[in-house]
């Protein structure tokens, strides 16, 4: 299955893009997700938990499993207002 | 309940008040010409817009489900801001004015918790950074000599 | 600070911002549609002119004393007005929203008490009289049924 | 000396004019002025304690001591906003 992965602000500087699509096996977790991505840029390593996620622009837990087509986002903290 | 690039139009917000509402409550942020005792050059908003806009439509639901004689509209700006710019407008109504303070206040608070849009800071020597409140007290500000 | 007999002029109050405010909270009192259960066609406001004046910039002046980073504005109607117009309106500006909201607040709270300005209600039947807010609590609402 | 009394509202309905001009003897208090309205208009007299007063503008007290060309009212329950 593949899902579309987005970037914002801090965490778009540091994965270098805005979005990429990820071939991930079925099953996947969000929180399967973001510990690959702390093992391919070490600045996310820096993060001690996972930050907020978001699947198809709703908050989700670690547990929450991907499914084909989601959108997924993990957020730096938001500064709105 | 939307993000836009274009500049808020305020006097527009203000025709939402009810034949029954007695009391409108506005809150505006706007871009500051410092923050944290370091001076801003202007503010570029980064939102995840299709979340953000989902999240503030969340918030109101929220916040007329608590207040239910209250509504609430809300608009954020996304884009490069300078100093004095509308960055959030908000607006409640309500019969009365209690109730259009109390959601208009918790309405700006529950935004800069949850809504997906990031700031990063422009300086005038040229130096940026993208702005995380977890880090930094917005209301624990170095005040400026001449403020 | 002033009395008007023309509506009020609710963008043009939103210039107020400082450079280093932050945050602006607005307060619009808007003509209701009924009072005390009972319904509403038109609103008179009788103001004593130069006191009112007087006291609301003795307000605005007690409010920028207590809360010396914020600056207060506020315009009161007077005259006849109908329903959704605006009777008062009041801007709070502020480097931070919690100071903007608290004087917004506090001086709407405080016009009601002391500034000398009377309202007379007329109903669709043609009957009328002078608002006395000692004997009726505004907030004590009588729920109309289809509000 | 000689003040001017100003009514609005309800006490301009009782008193039946906006404005009248007060010829009164040296010395005489607000509460004095408050005592003889009453006399002249039973309606007044409803009122159990002197309403709230104002001189030149200001809130005064029944004690405060009249002066030549003094600006008077007796302010009915305020209701702006």
């Amino acid at each position: 299955m593949r899902v579309n992965l987005l970037y914002f602000a801090s965490f778009r500087d540091i994965a270098g893009s805005a979005e990429e699509a990820r071939d991930l096996p079925e099953g996947t977790r969000v929180g399967d997700l973001w510990r690959a991505l702390r093992s391919e840029h070490p600045k996310f390593a820096a993060y001690p938990a996972m930050p907020p996620a978001a699947v198809n622009h709703e908050y989700v837990d670690a547990d929450r499993i991907l499914r084909d087509g989601d959108e997924v986002a993990y957020l730096p903290p938001v500064a709105g207002g | 309940m939307y993000i836009t690039f274009n500049p808020i139009d305020v006097g527009a917000l203000l025709n939402e008040a009810r034949p029954s509402d007695g009391g409108v409550c506005v809150f505006l942020g706007v871009v500051r010409n410092e923050n944290e005792g370091r001076p801003t050059a202007s503010i570029q908003y980064q939102a995840y817009g299709p979340m953000a806009e989902a999240e503030m439509a969340r918030i109101a639901r929220q916040l007329e489900a608590e207040w239910p004689r209250v509504r609430v509209a809300m608009i954020h700006r996304a884009g490069s801001l300078e100093i004095g710019e509308v960055s959030v407008a908000i607006v409640a109504t309500a019969p009365h004015r209690s109730e259009a303070f109390a959601a208009c206040r918790a309405a700006i608070d529950r935004i800069k918790t949850t809504v997906p849009i990031w700031k990063k800071e422009f300086h005038p020597d040229g130096s940026s950074e993208w702005v995380d409140p977890t880090k930094t007290s917005g209301d624990r500000v170095i005040e400026p000599s001449g403020d």
